[in-house]
Protein backbone atom coordinates (compact mmCIF):
# COMPACT_ATOMS: atom_id res chain seq x y z
CA UNK A 1 0.00 0.00 0.00
CA UNK A 2 3.01 2.12 0.42
CA UNK A 3 3.49 2.49 -3.75
CA UNK A 4 2.65 5.57 -5.70
CA UNK A 5 -0.96 5.60 -7.01
CA UNK A 6 -1.69 8.08 -9.69
CA UNK A 7 -4.34 9.16 -11.81
CA UNK A 8 -4.74 11.30 -14.90
CA UNK A 9 -8.04 12.97 -15.92
CA UNK A 10 -9.38 14.52 -18.67
CA UNK A 11 -12.95 16.61 -19.37
CA UNK A 12 -14.76 18.96 -21.49
CA UNK A 13 -13.94 22.62 -20.05
CA UNK A 14 -17.67 23.27 -19.19
CA UNK A 15 -19.21 24.62 -15.67
CA UNK A 16 -20.63 21.41 -14.69
CA UNK A 17 -17.62 19.57 -14.84
CA UNK A 18 -16.52 21.60 -11.67
CA UNK A 19 -18.52 19.15 -9.43
CA UNK A 20 -17.03 16.44 -10.84
CA UNK A 21 -13.61 17.22 -10.81
CA UNK A 22 -13.71 17.98 -6.95
CA UNK A 23 -15.51 14.42 -6.19
CA UNK A 24 -13.09 12.62 -8.54
CA UNK A 25 -10.02 13.96 -6.36
CA UNK A 26 -11.79 14.03 -3.09
CA UNK A 27 -12.48 9.71 -3.95
CA UNK A 28 -8.86 9.25 -5.01
CA UNK A 29 -7.10 10.65 -1.77
CA UNK A 30 -9.67 8.61 0.28
CA UNK A 31 -6.53 6.17 0.52
CA UNK A 32 -5.24 8.55 2.82
CA UNK A 33 -8.12 8.63 5.50
CA UNK A 34 -8.59 12.57 5.67
CA UNK A 35 -10.63 14.39 7.75
CA UNK A 36 -13.92 16.66 6.15
CA UNK A 37 -11.64 19.46 6.68
CA UNK A 38 -8.93 18.42 4.31
CA UNK A 39 -10.86 17.07 1.69
CA UNK A 40 -12.88 20.36 1.51
CA UNK A 41 -9.68 21.85 1.40
CA UNK A 42 -8.66 20.26 -1.77
CA UNK A 43 -11.88 20.79 -2.81
CA UNK A 44 -11.59 24.57 -2.31
CA UNK A 45 -8.35 24.60 -3.99
CA UNK A 46 -9.20 21.93 -7.02
CA UNK A 47 -12.70 24.28 -7.49
CA UNK A 48 -10.59 27.28 -8.42
CA UNK A 49 -7.91 26.02 -10.31
CA UNK A 50 -10.79 24.11 -12.35
CA UNK A 51 -12.86 27.48 -12.69
CA UNK A 52 -9.86 30.04 -13.69
CA UNK A 53 -9.16 26.96 -16.56
CA UNK A 54 -12.88 27.28 -17.70
CA UNK A 55 -13.05 31.40 -17.22
CA UNK A 56 -9.91 32.49 -17.75
CA UNK A 57 -7.90 30.21 -19.68
CA UNK A 58 -10.89 29.34 -22.29
CA UNK A 59 -13.04 32.13 -21.89
CA UNK A 60 -15.87 29.82 -21.11
CA UNK A 61 -15.33 28.47 -24.79
CA UNK A 62 -14.83 25.14 -26.02
CA UNK A 63 -11.28 23.27 -24.51
CA UNK A 64 -10.03 20.36 -22.53
CA UNK A 65 -8.43 20.62 -19.08
CA UNK A 66 -6.25 17.64 -16.93
CA UNK A 67 -6.28 17.12 -13.70
CA UNK A 68 -3.33 14.67 -12.52
CA UNK A 69 -3.27 13.00 -8.74
CA UNK A 70 -0.51 11.27 -7.36
CA UNK A 71 -1.26 9.81 -3.72
CA UNK A 72 1.78 8.36 -1.84
CA UNK A 73 1.57 7.29 1.80
CA UNK A 74 -0.46 10.49 3.27
CA UNK A 75 0.85 12.89 0.47
CA UNK A 76 -1.64 14.54 -2.09
CA UNK A 77 0.05 16.42 -5.21
CA UNK A 78 -2.72 17.75 -7.51
CA UNK A 79 -1.97 19.02 -11.07
CA UNK A 80 -4.45 20.92 -12.89
CA UNK A 81 -3.45 21.85 -16.06
CA UNK A 82 -4.97 23.93 -19.51
CA UNK A 83 -4.19 24.52 -22.90
CA UNK A 84 -5.83 28.12 -22.92
CA UNK A 85 -4.38 31.50 -23.18
CA UNK A 86 -2.41 31.67 -20.44
CA UNK A 87 -1.27 34.05 -17.93
CA UNK A 88 1.96 36.95 -19.05
CA UNK A 89 2.79 37.86 -15.70
CA UNK A 90 2.43 34.96 -12.88
CA UNK A 91 4.06 36.91 -10.15
CA UNK A 92 1.09 39.75 -10.55
CA UNK A 93 -1.77 37.29 -10.76
CA UNK A 94 -0.93 35.21 -7.67
CA UNK A 95 -1.13 38.20 -5.79
CA UNK A 96 -4.59 38.72 -3.57
CA UNK A 97 -7.02 40.62 -4.83
CA UNK A 98 -5.80 40.65 -8.68
CA UNK A 99 -8.18 40.64 -11.30
CA UNK A 100 -8.43 40.72 -14.50
CA UNK A 101 -12.75 39.99 -15.13
CA UNK A 102 -13.57 42.81 -12.46
CA UNK A 103 -16.92 42.84 -13.85
CA UNK A 104 -18.10 39.86 -13.27
CA UNK A 105 -17.61 39.24 -9.59
CA UNK A 106 -14.28 37.64 -9.52
CA UNK A 107 -12.76 38.18 -6.21
CA UNK A 108 -9.44 37.95 -7.32
CA UNK A 109 -8.59 35.61 -4.62
CA UNK A 110 -8.15 32.51 -6.22
CA UNK A 111 -4.45 31.82 -5.74
CA UNK A 112 -4.63 32.82 -2.53
CA UNK A 113 -7.25 30.21 -1.85
CA UNK A 114 -5.39 27.71 -3.36
CA UNK A 115 -2.17 28.88 -1.40
CA UNK A 116 -3.92 28.93 1.75
CA UNK A 117 -5.64 25.63 1.67
CA UNK A 118 -2.76 23.61 0.36
CA UNK A 119 0.81 23.06 1.58
CA UNK A 120 2.57 24.38 -1.29
CA UNK A 121 1.50 25.83 -4.85
CA UNK A 122 3.64 26.20 -8.08
CA UNK A 123 2.05 27.90 -10.92
CA UNK A 124 3.77 28.09 -14.66
CA UNK A 125 2.36 30.05 -17.87
CA UNK A 126 3.03 31.84 -20.22
CA UNK A 127 0.98 33.75 -22.72
CA UNK A 128 -0.24 31.51 -25.08
CA UNK A 129 0.74 28.50 -23.50
CA UNK A 130 -1.34 27.45 -21.62
CA UNK A 131 -1.61 26.82 -17.51
CA UNK A 132 0.00 24.37 -15.21
CA UNK A 133 -1.19 24.84 -11.28
CA UNK A 134 0.69 22.38 -9.55
CA UNK A 135 -0.38 21.63 -5.58
CA UNK A 136 0.78 19.70 -2.87
CA UNK A 137 -0.82 18.82 0.68
CA UNK A 138 0.51 16.55 3.42
CA UNK A 139 -2.73 14.57 5.05
CA UNK A 140 -2.87 14.30 8.93
CA UNK A 141 -0.52 17.14 9.28
CA UNK A 142 -1.70 19.54 12.13
CA UNK A 143 -3.48 22.07 10.99
CA UNK A 144 -2.03 25.44 9.46
CA UNK A 145 -3.25 28.24 11.73
CA UNK A 146 -5.52 31.03 9.63
CA UNK A 147 -5.86 34.84 10.79
CA UNK B 1 -16.10 33.41 18.62
CA UNK B 2 -13.61 31.24 20.44
CA UNK B 3 -16.53 28.89 20.55
CA UNK B 4 -17.06 28.77 16.84
CA UNK B 5 -13.96 28.31 15.90
CA UNK B 6 -13.27 25.26 18.15
CA UNK B 7 -16.71 23.66 17.30
CA UNK B 8 -15.82 24.32 13.38
CA UNK B 9 -12.23 22.69 14.25
CA UNK B 10 -13.49 20.01 16.15
CA UNK B 11 -16.18 19.14 13.57
CA UNK B 12 -13.05 19.82 10.76
CA UNK B 13 -11.73 16.76 12.68
CA UNK B 14 -14.44 14.25 12.00
CA UNK B 15 -12.99 11.50 9.31
CA UNK B 16 -14.67 11.51 5.70
CA UNK B 17 -15.58 7.99 6.18
CA UNK B 18 -17.82 8.59 9.27
CA UNK B 19 -20.00 11.34 7.64
CA UNK B 20 -20.35 8.78 4.28
CA UNK B 21 -21.58 6.15 6.72
CA UNK B 22 -24.10 8.45 8.12
CA UNK B 23 -25.14 9.89 4.57
CA UNK B 24 -25.57 5.94 3.53
CA UNK B 25 -28.14 5.47 6.30
CA UNK B 26 -30.03 8.52 5.44
CA UNK B 27 -29.97 7.82 2.15
CA UNK B 28 -31.37 4.21 2.11
CA UNK B 29 -34.64 5.55 4.31
CA UNK B 30 -35.15 7.91 1.63
CA UNK B 31 -34.63 5.98 -1.06
CA UNK B 32 -37.52 3.63 0.56
CA UNK B 33 -39.38 6.46 1.50
CA UNK B 34 -39.73 7.85 -1.95
CA UNK B 35 -40.46 4.19 -3.68
CA UNK B 36 -43.18 4.23 -0.84
CA UNK B 37 -44.22 7.62 -2.43
CA UNK B 38 -43.94 7.12 -6.18
CA UNK B 39 -44.53 3.00 -6.39
CA UNK B 40 -40.98 3.42 -8.39
CA UNK B 41 -37.24 3.82 -7.71
CA UNK B 42 -36.23 7.83 -7.51
CA UNK B 43 -33.66 9.45 -9.21
CA UNK B 44 -30.81 10.76 -8.03
CA UNK B 45 -32.32 14.48 -7.99
CA UNK B 46 -35.35 13.64 -6.07
CA UNK B 47 -33.05 11.72 -3.76
CA UNK B 48 -31.20 14.68 -3.55
CA UNK B 49 -34.13 17.39 -2.91
CA UNK B 50 -35.73 14.62 -0.35
CA UNK B 51 -31.85 14.60 1.68
CA UNK B 52 -30.66 17.78 0.94
CA UNK B 53 -27.39 16.04 0.18
CA UNK B 54 -25.70 17.38 -3.41
CA UNK B 55 -25.68 14.37 -5.99
CA UNK B 56 -22.07 14.03 -5.79
CA UNK B 57 -22.73 13.03 -2.05
CA UNK B 58 -24.84 10.58 -2.69
CA UNK B 59 -22.71 8.89 -5.44
CA UNK B 60 -20.14 8.85 -3.11
CA UNK B 61 -21.87 7.73 0.09
CA UNK B 62 -23.40 4.34 -1.98
CA UNK B 63 -20.07 3.64 -2.87
CA UNK B 64 -18.56 3.95 0.72
CA UNK B 65 -21.49 2.29 2.28
CA UNK B 66 -21.01 -0.59 -0.45
CA UNK B 67 -17.30 -1.03 0.69
CA UNK B 68 -18.68 -2.00 4.14
CA UNK B 69 -20.75 -4.19 3.22
CA UNK B 70 -18.75 -6.31 0.80
CA UNK B 71 -16.38 -6.07 4.21
CA UNK B 72 -19.10 -7.15 6.37
CA UNK B 73 -19.71 -10.60 3.49
CA UNK B 74 -16.16 -11.48 3.32
CA UNK B 75 -16.50 -11.67 7.36
CA UNK B 76 -19.16 -13.52 7.88
CA UNK B 77 -18.38 -15.76 4.62
CA UNK C 1 -26.84 21.22 -21.90
CA UNK C 2 -27.97 18.73 -24.75
CA UNK C 3 -24.44 18.68 -26.14
CA UNK C 4 -22.11 15.78 -25.49
CA UNK C 5 -20.25 15.73 -22.17
CA UNK C 6 -16.83 13.35 -22.69
CA UNK C 7 -14.14 12.45 -20.19
CA UNK C 8 -11.12 10.17 -20.06
CA UNK C 9 -8.99 8.83 -17.03
CA UNK C 10 -5.92 6.74 -16.76
CA UNK C 11 -5.06 5.10 -13.09
CA UNK C 12 -2.97 2.09 -12.05
CA UNK C 13 -3.96 -1.01 -12.48
CA UNK C 14 -4.33 -1.77 -8.79
CA UNK C 15 -7.11 -3.16 -6.92
CA UNK C 16 -7.69 -0.34 -4.51
CA UNK C 17 -8.52 1.77 -7.82
CA UNK C 18 -11.65 -0.56 -8.52
CA UNK C 19 -13.89 1.52 -6.50
CA UNK C 20 -12.70 4.68 -7.60
CA UNK C 21 -13.30 3.79 -11.19
CA UNK C 22 -16.76 3.16 -9.81
CA UNK C 23 -16.93 6.43 -8.17
CA UNK C 24 -15.72 8.42 -11.52
CA UNK C 25 -18.22 7.14 -14.01
CA UNK C 26 -20.89 7.31 -11.67
CA UNK C 27 -20.31 10.59 -10.85
CA UNK C 28 -19.35 11.44 -14.40
CA UNK C 29 -23.00 10.25 -15.27
CA UNK C 30 -25.26 12.52 -12.75
CA UNK C 31 -26.63 14.40 -15.41
CA UNK C 32 -28.63 11.74 -16.42
CA UNK C 33 -30.47 11.69 -13.71
CA UNK C 34 -30.48 8.15 -12.62
CA UNK C 35 -31.59 6.30 -10.35
CA UNK C 36 -29.60 4.47 -7.79
CA UNK C 37 -30.49 0.93 -9.34
CA UNK C 38 -29.43 2.29 -12.60
CA UNK C 39 -25.83 3.87 -10.95
CA UNK C 40 -25.44 0.71 -9.22
CA UNK C 41 -25.71 -1.39 -12.22
CA UNK C 42 -23.20 1.03 -14.15
CA UNK C 43 -20.78 0.35 -11.34
CA UNK C 44 -20.89 -3.19 -11.45
CA UNK C 45 -20.41 -3.58 -15.30
CA UNK C 46 -17.58 -0.95 -14.57
CA UNK C 47 -16.06 -3.03 -11.88
CA UNK C 48 -16.29 -6.27 -13.84
CA UNK C 49 -14.51 -4.36 -16.42
CA UNK C 50 -11.88 -3.05 -14.65
CA UNK C 51 -11.62 -6.31 -12.32
CA UNK C 52 -10.79 -8.03 -16.13
CA UNK C 53 -8.13 -5.54 -16.74
CA UNK C 54 -5.98 -6.08 -13.53
CA UNK C 55 -6.60 -9.84 -12.87
CA UNK C 56 -6.21 -11.04 -16.83
CA UNK C 57 -4.88 -8.23 -18.99
CA UNK C 58 -2.31 -7.52 -16.52
CA UNK C 59 -2.00 -10.70 -14.62
CA UNK C 60 -2.01 -8.14 -10.89
CA UNK C 61 1.31 -7.09 -12.62
CA UNK C 62 2.09 -3.17 -13.22
CA UNK C 63 -0.37 -1.56 -15.66
CA UNK C 64 -2.31 1.41 -16.68
CA UNK C 65 -6.11 1.39 -17.40
CA UNK C 66 -8.17 3.75 -19.51
CA UNK C 67 -11.81 4.25 -18.93
CA UNK C 68 -13.62 6.67 -21.49
CA UNK C 69 -16.98 8.04 -20.75
CA UNK C 70 -19.56 10.01 -23.50
CA UNK C 71 -22.58 11.13 -21.95
CA UNK C 72 -25.34 12.72 -24.28
CA UNK C 73 -28.87 13.54 -22.81
CA UNK C 74 -29.54 10.28 -21.24
CA UNK C 75 -27.49 8.24 -22.89
CA UNK C 76 -24.44 6.53 -21.57
CA UNK C 77 -20.87 5.47 -23.30
CA UNK C 78 -18.38 3.68 -21.49
CA UNK C 79 -15.22 2.18 -22.93
CA UNK C 80 -12.76 0.26 -20.66
CA UNK C 81 -9.21 -0.39 -22.01
CA UNK C 82 -6.08 -2.21 -21.34
CA UNK C 83 -3.14 -2.81 -22.71
CA UNK C 84 -2.24 -6.42 -21.48
CA UNK C 85 -2.61 -9.59 -22.56
CA UNK C 86 -5.39 -9.48 -24.63
CA UNK C 87 -7.89 -12.33 -25.84
CA UNK C 88 -6.98 -15.09 -28.32
CA UNK C 89 -10.89 -16.43 -28.28
CA UNK C 90 -13.50 -13.85 -27.57
CA UNK C 91 -16.58 -15.57 -28.75
CA UNK C 92 -15.23 -18.20 -26.30
CA UNK C 93 -14.13 -15.61 -23.53
CA UNK C 94 -18.37 -13.85 -23.52
CA UNK C 95 -20.07 -17.54 -23.18
CA UNK C 96 -21.26 -17.45 -19.38
CA UNK C 97 -19.54 -19.58 -16.87
CA UNK C 98 -16.06 -19.57 -19.06
CA UNK C 99 -13.22 -18.66 -17.41
CA UNK C 100 -8.98 -18.83 -17.82
CA UNK C 101 -8.31 -18.63 -13.92
CA UNK C 102 -10.60 -21.44 -12.23
CA UNK C 103 -7.91 -21.41 -9.37
CA UNK C 104 -9.06 -18.11 -8.07
CA UNK C 105 -12.59 -18.40 -7.80
CA UNK C 106 -13.62 -16.47 -10.94
CA UNK C 107 -16.80 -17.01 -11.82
CA UNK C 108 -16.58 -17.10 -15.10
CA UNK C 109 -19.58 -14.16 -15.21
CA UNK C 110 -18.03 -11.04 -15.63
CA UNK C 111 -19.40 -10.43 -18.77
CA UNK C 112 -22.32 -11.92 -18.73
CA UNK C 113 -23.15 -9.62 -16.13
CA UNK C 114 -21.71 -6.21 -18.26
CA UNK C 115 -24.28 -7.64 -20.95
CA UNK C 116 -27.10 -8.01 -17.93
CA UNK C 117 -26.41 -4.18 -16.61
CA UNK C 118 -26.17 -2.62 -19.48
CA UNK C 119 -27.74 -2.12 -22.56
CA UNK C 120 -25.19 -3.60 -25.16
CA UNK C 121 -21.57 -4.71 -24.97
CA UNK C 122 -18.98 -4.97 -27.55
CA UNK C 123 -15.63 -6.12 -27.03
CA UNK C 124 -12.52 -5.74 -29.37
CA UNK C 125 -9.07 -8.34 -28.52
CA UNK C 126 -6.52 -9.81 -29.51
CA UNK C 127 -3.38 -11.96 -28.25
CA UNK C 128 -0.88 -9.08 -27.00
CA UNK C 129 -2.94 -6.28 -27.91
CA UNK C 130 -4.62 -5.25 -25.38
CA UNK C 131 -8.49 -5.36 -24.38
CA UNK C 132 -11.25 -3.07 -25.41
CA UNK C 133 -15.09 -3.17 -23.89
CA UNK C 134 -17.17 -0.80 -25.01
CA UNK C 135 -20.57 -0.62 -23.20
CA UNK C 136 -24.14 1.54 -23.70
CA UNK C 137 -26.75 2.24 -21.64
CA UNK C 138 -30.03 4.52 -21.61
CA UNK C 139 -31.03 5.94 -18.55
CA UNK C 140 -34.38 6.33 -18.17
CA UNK C 141 -35.82 3.33 -20.80
CA UNK C 142 -37.94 1.25 -18.79
CA UNK C 143 -36.49 -1.68 -16.82
CA UNK C 144 -35.11 -4.77 -18.58
CA UNK C 145 -36.58 -8.06 -17.62
CA UNK C 146 -34.07 -10.15 -15.73
CA UNK C 147 -35.03 -13.78 -15.20
N1 LIG D 1 -5.93 29.06 -16.01
C1 LIG D 1 -5.74 30.38 -16.26
N2 LIG D 1 -5.59 30.84 -17.53
C2 LIG D 1 -5.41 32.15 -17.78
N3 LIG D 1 -5.39 33.11 -16.82
C3 LIG D 1 -5.55 32.74 -15.54
C4 LIG D 1 -5.74 31.36 -15.19
N4 LIG D 1 -5.84 31.28 -13.85
C5 LIG D 1 -5.74 32.53 -13.38
N5 LIG D 1 -5.55 33.42 -14.39
C6 LIG D 1 -5.34 34.88 -14.25
O1 LIG D 1 -5.00 35.15 -12.90
C7 LIG D 1 -5.93 36.08 -12.33
C8 LIG D 1 -6.12 35.79 -10.86
O2 LIG D 1 -6.74 34.54 -10.64
P1 LIG D 1 -7.55 34.30 -9.29
O3 LIG D 1 -6.64 34.58 -8.14
O4 LIG D 1 -8.18 32.94 -9.33
O5 LIG D 1 -8.66 35.43 -9.31
P2 LIG D 1 -10.00 35.52 -10.20
O6 LIG D 1 -10.28 34.19 -10.82
O7 LIG D 1 -11.06 35.91 -9.22
O8 LIG D 1 -9.76 36.57 -11.25
C9 LIG D 1 -7.18 35.95 -13.17
O9 LIG D 1 -7.99 37.10 -13.14
C10 LIG D 1 -6.58 35.68 -14.57
O10 LIG D 1 -6.18 36.88 -15.19
N1 LIG E 1 -9.11 -7.45 -20.03
C1 LIG E 1 -8.86 -8.77 -20.28
N2 LIG E 1 -7.62 -9.15 -20.70
C2 LIG E 1 -7.35 -10.46 -20.95
N3 LIG E 1 -8.26 -11.45 -20.83
C3 LIG E 1 -9.51 -11.13 -20.44
C4 LIG E 1 -9.87 -9.77 -20.13
N4 LIG E 1 -11.16 -9.76 -19.76
C5 LIG E 1 -11.59 -11.02 -19.83
N5 LIG E 1 -10.62 -11.87 -20.23
C6 LIG E 1 -10.74 -13.33 -20.45
O1 LIG E 1 -12.12 -13.66 -20.53
C7 LIG E 1 -12.46 -14.64 -19.56
C8 LIG E 1 -13.90 -14.42 -19.08
O2 LIG E 1 -14.03 -13.18 -18.37
P1 LIG E 1 -15.20 -13.03 -17.32
O3 LIG E 1 -16.50 -13.34 -18.01
O4 LIG E 1 -15.10 -11.72 -16.67
O5 LIG E 1 -14.93 -14.20 -16.27
P2 LIG E 1 -13.79 -14.29 -15.12
O6 LIG E 1 -13.19 -12.93 -14.94
O7 LIG E 1 -14.54 -14.74 -13.93
O8 LIG E 1 -12.78 -15.28 -15.60
C9 LIG E 1 -11.39 -14.48 -18.49
O9 LIG E 1 -11.24 -15.67 -17.73
C10 LIG E 1 -10.16 -14.15 -19.31
O10 LIG E 1 -9.60 -15.31 -19.88
MG1 LIG F 1 -10.18 32.40 -9.85
MG1 LIG G 1 -14.21 -11.15 -14.81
Amino acid sequence: MNSANEMNVEFDSVAKNESFARVIVASFITSTNPTLEEVSDIKTAVSEAVTNAIIHGYEKGAGKIWIRTVVEDRSVYIEVRDKGIGIADVKQAMEPLFTTKPEEERSGMGFSFMEAFMDRLEVESAAGEGTVVKMWKEIGAPAPHYE
Amino acid sequence: AGEIKRFLRDNGAIKVSRILKQNGYQISKAKEALLHKYGREATLDELADYTGLCVEDIVMATEANREVESIQQTICG
